[in-house]
């Protein structure tokens, strides 16, 4: 064994077993390649300034603000599942808590990361804090994620400290053993603040009182999307936990966790994507009839440009929203693995696309009766740098799965060499 | 953000915005500063060493946490439940009184019954003028052999029962003994002088939690087979000599095998 | 003692807990925050108080009455100046941005010769070589001028040539020119007492003649009102910004303008709309109609609504004696509302020496088209402020641009009545830059300079009488004491206009309907009037709008 | 236990010293003033102490700020002193008709609009209000910029906390609220911007 | 007492010259960007956009409309949207004011703003070596990164409120403030006065049956009015007026 092998056994987790170093090594680099390629991007988009990017004054937002929705869509999976095992007590799902906590913790982080790539002027970002519009869907969003994603690091910081050679030493130890028994608090700080944020991005569009396509009619302070958007976010976030957790057992060759444990995740996902499926057709034929009319928009002109056709919406809520959530609410369908992660990859496509046609769509469609419809094609500097949030990932789950006990200690003998 | 900054107005949305925000962060910082403090009187009070060991303990795999009493032949099976610490044992008395059944154990490595041991193995050895002696059992030495490194505890510090008492090293693999007794060091030894440490002893020593008699020689047993297995190859060439009798400086002449496992399991590390 | 790694640790763990309990970090963080609003690379606006002075504007003929303001020596911003007779203070929208032009990059700022910079001196022999080896062409961008004189003296003495170049709108003027026998510089368009105006494809409301003029015209008479006092009839094949504008459009076929026209005068005399005098075109409306596009009743409508309200004048987009016949036959000619003929400026007068023996060399003054310059053999000493694709010219000679230069101001094209006005100079050229004029000077001593014609004209106009002097307020030119009086009050932006010339009937000499249709090109409005060099705001403008073509957009 | 609070405790004391000593020392560069000007020895030659007569307000009611060349050169026109300021101000700027390079301690960023015709004439505002004993200074003042803003040292005040600040010390967009807030002037972001 | 600053833009008077751009453009100092700014990611504060009612023929018909920031008076988007206060109403003129010192170029201002009346600097402002002497004293240069739109020629607001108050008088004079796209009009096709007054020639213009508001259902009450005496032009006030869409049509 070489000696870099011997250091990096000596993190691995006593008892587990771990692909070989080398071959983790050649896992990571087309993933760190990915990484410095995206890093190179984004730098020449805060260095000559978003000219680099396809964006322009129509399409103020672009593949960015779209994959930020998703990406926080995706990682809500951290919060509601701390949620559901330390307030609602669902012990059952505590093999996949951990795991959680890193994807969260990676969709946030990644999120952030873009944005200060996204707004032109990142040295001045902190003015949100500073001269805070209460009023501004983007200011909660701001300060909900600010704070989340401390929680989010501190939730990670006991699982960080279970690391073989990090808990060699006495006073991390303790202090995880200490902060472990607070982990709850945070949970439901946690949940306090993303069923908000989550809430808020929807808010983000449906308070656009200038554009009918995206406008909906508000409850108190907030437009239905706000809570749509949370319904969404938290059908979606097991069925990607469940995916994840899928994609490292099918990786490493391993079960990781009971196979009732990803059913459960599935049926959450599945019974509130049915909820959100329900509230999502009331919703949009409010705003079909009622809301944009009564600002002179026609109900259906929306789906008159192609490529945004009526189908879209269809897809949206019937094929990749209903069919999914029958797939997971019966048991019989459940039951089986294929079709388990077939709607669960439906669920987080139909996710996708709700973002997609927010962000996307309501810039594209014209408001004045003498512009444009209007396309956009993401710059390649764009697609790097969201590229560079994937990779980022990848390799912190990776490295996290390796060197930290996520899924405890993984029972079950292995079936074929591990990686990762 | 602030009453005397640009931009704030007395407005409820202001105030009812950052009073609930003001809160999250003093709710979030308050269990981290609460947990910092915890640890730190911990720290302080010294039961650092203790409650990393029981940690460390909750981690180790079934098949090291048996009972000295299955291992003696008292019980058939038990699992240790206070951390190999005899002495907070409500059911030591009871299971002590039990006679310990007949029978030749070949241990495969030679131990001594005036030696105490630990489970991490090391032996203790009364003194006459009441200290006490520490030294590496043979197992662990015909295994390791001559340590590449050594790192002893300085003279007159302090270690406690089931804390790290000293570190070596071997073949680049990290090797933390953990002592087996509470006490103050008054000499060090090594390899050379067949002990490593002389210790004071805080009050009265209890050593019941310490294995001797019979027990070792089962204890001992069920570690041979642990290393068998761990050191077994897919062609079963024997890795011990035969008669399962240890031969010296294993980690040399045995380089296949996972050792990192080995050494953790030998010596109760994480 | 020995610092373990561990001191260290500690030791950076105190720092940066610490250093959060100092300004540092605040302050840098304010501090950098800063530094983005006022980031060293960007320009900012010089400080100083602002002043406005009166000028005019030297991109085309037309010498638009503005206001410049001036901060810290330098003009910031232009508007127009409402006391200009005949702009009203409307500007085209270049000249709000003209006075960026000084610093355009394609700005000539050197004497170059075939693309490698060479001096005045080199220039001045090469010429002097030059003339005295052959006859040289004068070619004046800009005729009327003081300087136009030098030039022209310069070519009578040098046994050279002068040449004008002809804007459309002159060209449009030369058949009643012939017809008549005045200059077309002493005709003109009494648009302010025409009642419709038959326009085919002349871009009226898009630069056309003085632009000011006929926009505020038509604001004042025809915008905005379904039955205006006065009609804008539009013939057009493409619907243009004044097709947009106009009461009536009429689409028409490319190039059939003048058999329109023909068949337009056969409806109006067939069917006495007009006094069946003149000549009359051999047309037939059933053919015309097929040209066209137009149906013949549609042609019938056209004519009928040509003459209901009279005076009609009838304006081409270039010279086409077909159209100018329009209005002999509508009585137009000579009668107000009408083509007036207007006496010109005192001492302007202009007579174009024509000697056809092939000139040596070309000197051309200001933007001039390239068709005036011939193909190939003769050396073209090329007097331009901006290098507008002037590769083809051997010597580029590098004039002083906008507001560089005192000139003065002849009557511009299209206006019934005669003006007179001087253009300041606001800004120093620099030493590099020199005019035509005072180039054909240093050649020649014996010419008139620039500043002398200035005073002859003023002297002669002031002696005249005739005509009040428009400035803040406008007052009768008698008002002032001296010639010298009123060259100042010229000077300071003020403009003289010659009283509305009595309507004399013209002897038109026209007898046959002209058949010679001279092939022309409806101008295109970038390159006819405006400067060959667009100034750089304005072209940036047309590019981020869909607003007007620009080659960049159609590339884009 | 001890010695890592010893070592906590130092790397923390070096951040203060650092932090509260040596930063504001480093921030900002010091530059003298292009002529050596003192405000009193001006007042009291001339014989008047009103700002006015020097810093002039134009005719369109704006404010000229520091006074051009051709005010120097009212009074010197030649050399009227021995100082080697004056002569300095005379041979090297007045002669070759030069402007002054004067640096303004009070210079406020292009993006800020300050009307000193409305807080003077309107608000009737003193010029001592806001600038202070400037007026009568006798000390030859450095001009301190701060390296990273560019702003002069006078736009955030001298004391670097501005915690305990002297009256008239410092000219932030926060100290003109506070200005205006006093007295009760509301005014919107163009109020004061451009 | 408080004004609402506002125009009344006779569409039937406007030739499409593009006069009010190039004026507003040079008042505010809009940098001469580089060449590859489209009209997608230009800079034109002030937009005259070309509109047909798409028949082909002689019926055929077109208007410019020129269109910049209409200051909307309620629920203003951009204003409710900005995280950090860059934008806001004036209390006293009604302008809707955009602070790029304070902007951090989000663009969130931009999306909610249904008149695409905002414009985001895509690059550093340049201009050819020495133009930037010819830059307006009056308004601050922007940098990259943040958005900008029309300020109703603040700069030219803050000059008559200058004279008034060095003249001793608390109001000012109107005539001293014109934005440039107003005094740049050759056909006088702007309006341009405070609508709070009902003397005002404005707000007596806007009270017209001919004059109408883009998207005025949307009820962001936008105080840019416009006026045409064709039914066709008064109907792109709204999206679809019959329920279909119309299509503008780029020459």
């Amino acid at each position: 064994m070489s000696d870099l092998a011997i250091i990096d056994r000596r993190f691995i987790a006593r008892g587990e077993e771990r692909a070989s170093t080398a071959k983790f090594m050649l896992w990571l680099t087309p993933w760190i390649a990915m990484l410095a390629f995206g890093i190179y991007a984004a730098a020449l988009c805060l260095y000559y300034g978003l000219n680099q990017t396809n964006m322009d004054n129509r399409f103020a937002f672009g593949l960015w603000i779209f994959a930020d929705l998703s990406v926080i869509a995706m990682g809500a999976g951290a919060f509601f599942t701390g949620f559901l095992v330390y307030i609602l007590k669902q012990e059952e799902l505590k093999p996949v808590l951990n795991s959680a906590v890193v994807v969260g913790l990676v969709c946030y982080s990644g999120a952030v990361a873009v944005l200060m790539v996204d707004v032109g002027q990142p040295l001045r970002a902190w003015f949100t804090f500073w001269h805070p519009n209460t009023h501004s869907m983007l200011t909660e969003v701001t300060f909900c994620i600010t704070c989340y994603l401390i929680v989010l690091v501190l939730e990670y910081l006991p699982v960080l400290l279970r690391n073989r050679q990090l808990q060699k030493i006495p006073s991390f130890l303790i202090f995880e053993h200490q902060f472990h028994k607070l982990v709850p608090v945070l949970a439901a700080v946690g949940a306090f603040l993303s069923f908000f944020h989550q809430g808020s991005l929807g808010g983000l569009y449906g308070v656009l009182r200038g554009r009918p396509f995206a406008f909906r009619e508000h409850f108190a302070i907030w437009p239905t999307t706000f809570f749509l958007f949370i319904l969404s976010a938290i059908a979606v976030g097991p069925s990607f936990l469940l995916l994840v957790v899928a994609a490292v057992e099918g990786v490493t060759g391993k079960q990781l966790v009971e196979p009732a444990v990803l059913r459960k995740l599935g049926f959450i996902s599945g019974i509130l994507l049915g909820v959100y499926v329900a509230a999502k057709s009331v919703d949009t034929i409010i705003w079909l009839n009622v809301t944009s009319p009564s600002v002179g928009f026609a109900p259906w002109e929306y789906y008159a440009y192609k490529p945004f056709g009526s189908a879209i919406l269809f897809s949206e809520i019937v094929l990749l929203g209903l069919f999914p959530a029958i797939l997971l609410i019966l048991p019989k369908t459940r039951a089986r693995r294929g079709l388990l992660l077939f709607a669960a990859a439906l669920t987080c496509g139909g996710i996708l696309l709700n973002r997609f046609v927010l962000t996307v769509q309501t810039l594209a469609l014209p408001t004045l009766a003498f512009d444009e419809f209007l396309q956009y094609i993401p710059s390649w500097q764009e697609v790097a740098t969201f590229g560079a949030v994937i990779a980022y990932g990848v390799i912190v789950y990776s490295l996290s799965y390796r060197y930290l006990p996520l899924f405890g200690h993984s029972k079950g003998e292995e079936k074929h060499v591990s990686v990762g | 953000m602030f009453p005397w900054v640009d931009g704030f107005h007395w407005t409820v949305m202001h105030v009812v915005f950052l009073t609930i925000f003001g809160l999250v962060l003093l709710t979030v910082f308050a269990t981290l500063a609460w947990s910092l403090f915890r640890t730190a009187s911990d720290l302080r009070a010294n039961r650092a060493d203790e409650l990393c060991w029981r940690d460390n303990f909750s981690q180790l795999p079934e098949s090291e946490r048996h009972c000295r009493h299955e291992l003696s032949g008292r019980v058939d099976h038990r699992i240790c439940p206070n951390a190999f610490d005899c002495r907070h044992c409500a059911d030591y008395p009871s299971f002590a009184a039990m006679p310990i059944p007949e029978r030749s154990l070949n241990a495969g490595v030679d131990h001594s019954d005036h030696l105490l041991y630990h489970r991490g193995h090391t032996w203790v050895r009364s003194e006459d003028d009441g200290t006490y002696t520490i030294g590496l059992d043979e197992f662990a030495h015909h295994l390791i052999g001559q340590p590449d490194a050594l790192k002893l505890p300085r003279k007159g510090s302090n270690i406690q029962n089931n804390g790290i008492a000293w570190r070596m090293s071997k073949n680049g693999h990290e090797i933390r003994v953990r002592a087996p007794l509470d006490g103050t060091i008054l000499a060090i030894g090594g390899p050379q002088c067949g002990w490593y440490l002389r210790i004071q002893p805080r009050g009265p020593a209890d050593l019941r939690h310490l294995l001797h008699g019979p027990e070792v020689a089962g204890w001992l047993a069920s570690e041979m087979d642990r290393l068998q297995i761990q050191l077994r190859q897919p062609d079963s060439k024997p890795a011990l000599a035969d008669g399962g009798m240890l031969m010296p400086e294993l980690m040399d002449t045995v380089s296949h095998g996972n050792w990192d496992e080995v050494l953790a399991a030998t010596f109760l590390d994480a | 003692m020995k610092v373990s790694r561990r001191d260290l640790l500690l030791g950076t763990a105190g720092l940066t807990a610490g250093i959060f309990f100092t300004p540092v970090p605040w302050k840098v963080l304010d501090d950098v925050s800063i530094w983005t609003q006022n980031w060293p690379w960007i320009p900012q606006p010089a400080r100083g108080p602002v002043t406005t002075k009166l000028a005019s504007c030297t991109l085309c003929a037309s010498g638009c009455a503005l206001r410049v303001r001036m901060a810290a020596g330098y003009p910031v911003g232009i508007s127009g100046n409402a006391s200009h007779p005949l702009t009203k203070g409307a500007l085209c929208p270049l000249g709000f941005a003209a006075h960026q032009l000084n610093w355009h990059p394609a700005r000539l700022r050197e004497v170059r010769h075939r693309g490698r910079t060479a001096s005045w001196d080199e220039a001045r022999a090469a010429f002097e070589k030059a003339s005295a080896e052959g006859p040289i062409a004068v070619v004046d961008g800009r005729s009327g001028r003081a300087a136009s004189t030098v030039l022209q003296s310069f070519a009578d003495k040098h046994n050279g040539t002068y040449e004008v170049v002809l804007t459309a709108e002159e060209r449009a003027l030369s058949p009643y020119a012939q017809w008549v026998g005045v200059p077309v510089s002493a005709l003109g368009y009494d648009l302010e007492n025409a009642r419709t105006i038959v326009s085919f494809g002349a871009p009226l409301l898009d630069g056309w003649g003085v632009p000011g003029r006929f926009t505020h015209l038509w604001s004042e008479r025809a915008a905005s009102a379904s039955d205006p006092q006065l009609r804008l009839i539009q013939i057009e094949p493409a619907f243009s910004r004044t097709a947009a504008a106009a009461w009536h459009w009429v689409p028409t076929c490319q190039g059939t303008e003048a058999l329109l026209a023909a068949s337009l005068a056969k409806v109006l005399v067939e069917e006495h709309l007009v006094p069946a005098q003149g000549p009359l075109p051999p047309a037939s409306l059933t053919e015309a109609a097929a040209q066209t596009g137009l149906t013949p009743t549609a042609i019938r409508d056209l004519a009928y609504s040509m003459v209901e309200r009279r005076p009609t004048l009838v304006i081409g987009s270039d010279d086409n004696p077909a159209i100018a016949a329009l209005n002999v036959l509508l009585g137009s000619l000579g009668t107000p509302g009408g083509i007036v003929k207007k006496p010109t400026t005192p001492s302007v007068t202009l007579q174009i020496s024509a000697k056809n023996t092939p000139p040596r060399a070309v000197l051309l003054d200001s933007s001039v088209p390239w068709e005036y310059v011939p193909a190939s053999g003769v050396e073209v000493f090329r007097f331009a402020a901006w290098d507008g694709g002037g590769n083809r010219a051997d010597w580029l000679l590098p004039s002083p641009g906008f507001l560089e230069e005192t000139t003065d101001l002849p009557t511009p094209p299209t206006s019934a009545r005669a003006v007179y006005g001087i253009a300041p100079s606001l800004l120093t050229a620099s030493a590099q830059l020199g005019t035509a004029a005072d180039f054909l000077q240093q050649i020649d001593a014996t010419l008139p300079t620039v500043e002398q014609t200035i005073h002859a004209r003023c002297e002669a106009i002031f002696r005249s009488h005739r005509g009040s002097v428009c400035g803040e307020k406008s007052s009768p030119i008698t008002g002032f004491e001296s010639a010298v009086k009123f060259e100042e009050a010229l000077r300071s932006g003020a403009v003289w206009l010659d009283e509305s010339p009595a309507a004399t009937p013209l002897k038109c000499a026209l007898k046959t309907w002209p058949t010679n249709n001279p092939a022309h090109t409806t101008g295109n409005w970038a390159n006819t009037w405006a400067p060959p060099v667009m100034p750089t705001l304005a072209a940036k403008l047309y590019r981020e709008s869909s607003l007007r073509e620009t080659p960049q957009r159609s590339q884009s | 236990m001890k010695r890592n609070f010893f070592v906590f405790a130092l790397g923390f004391a070096l951040a203060l010293v650092a932090g509260w000593i040596v930063f504001p020392r480093v921030l900002y560069s010091h530059q003298a003033q292009p002529v050596d000007f003192l405000h009193k020895t001006h007042a009291e030659k001339s014989g008047t102490a009103d700002c006015e007569s020097c810093h002039v307000f134009n005719p369109d009611g704006s404010f000229a700020g520091l006074p051009q060349n051709d005010t120097c050169a009212g009074c010197h026109s030649d050399k009227l002193g021995t100082s080697p300021a004056e002569a300095k101000l005379v041979d090297v700027y007045l002669k070759t008709q030069t402007t002054t390079p004067w640096l303004v301690y009070s210079r406020q960023p292009a993006n800020v609009w300050f009307s000193h015709a409305i807080h003077v004439k309107r608000a009737g505002l003193a010029c001592a209000d806001c600038h202070g004993t400037l007026g009568a200074s006798d000390e030859k003042r450095l001009y301190e910029q701060d390296r990273i803003s560019g702003y002069s040292r006078d736009i955030w005040g001298h004391s670097i906390s501005r915690l305990r600040r002297a009256p008239h010390d410092g000219r932030t967009m926060s100290d003109c609220e506070d200005c205006h807030h006093k007295r009760h002037v509301e005014v919107g972001c163009f109020g004061c911007h451009q | 007492m408080s004004a609402r600053y506002g125009m009344v833009i006779d569409l039937d008077r406007c030739t499409g010259c593009g006069a009010c751009m190039v004026a507003c453009a040079v008042e505010n100092n809009v940098p001469t960007s580089p060449v590859r700014a489209t009209d997608r990611t230009g800079l034109t504060p002030m937009l005259v956009h070309q509109v047909s009612n798409g028949v082909e023929g002689a019926g055929h018909r077109e208007v410019f409309v020129p269109v910049a920031c209409m200051h909307c008076a309620h629920e203003t988007p951009c204003v409710s949207v900005c995280p950090q206060q860059a934008v806001e109403v004036d209390k006293e003129t009604g302008i809707v004011m955009q602070i790029p010192q304070r902007c951090l170029g989000c663009r969130y201002c931009m999306t909610a703003c249904p008149y695409h009346a905002r414009y985001f600097n895509w690059w550093d402002p340049s201009w050819p070596p020495g133009m930037e002497k010819t830059l307006n004293p009056g308004v601050a240069t922007r940098m990259r990164g943040v958005v900008e739109k029309c300020n109703l020629c603040h700069a030219r607001l803050h000059t008559a409120m200058e004279k008034a108050a060095a003249a001793g008088k608390k109001q000012i004079d109107m005539a001293d403030y014109v934005p440039a796209c107003v005094e740049a009009c050759p056909t006088n096709a702007i309006l341009f006065g405070d609508l709070a007054n009902p003397d005002d020639p404005v707000s007596q213009a806007a009270r017209s049956p001919e004059a109408f508001r883009l998207l005025a259902r949307l009820g962001t009450e936008p105080k840019t009015y416009y006026k045409s005496r064709q039914a066709w032009v008064r109907a792109l006030a709204e999206r679809s007026p019959n329920g279909h869409v119309t299509e503008a049509q780029h020459v």
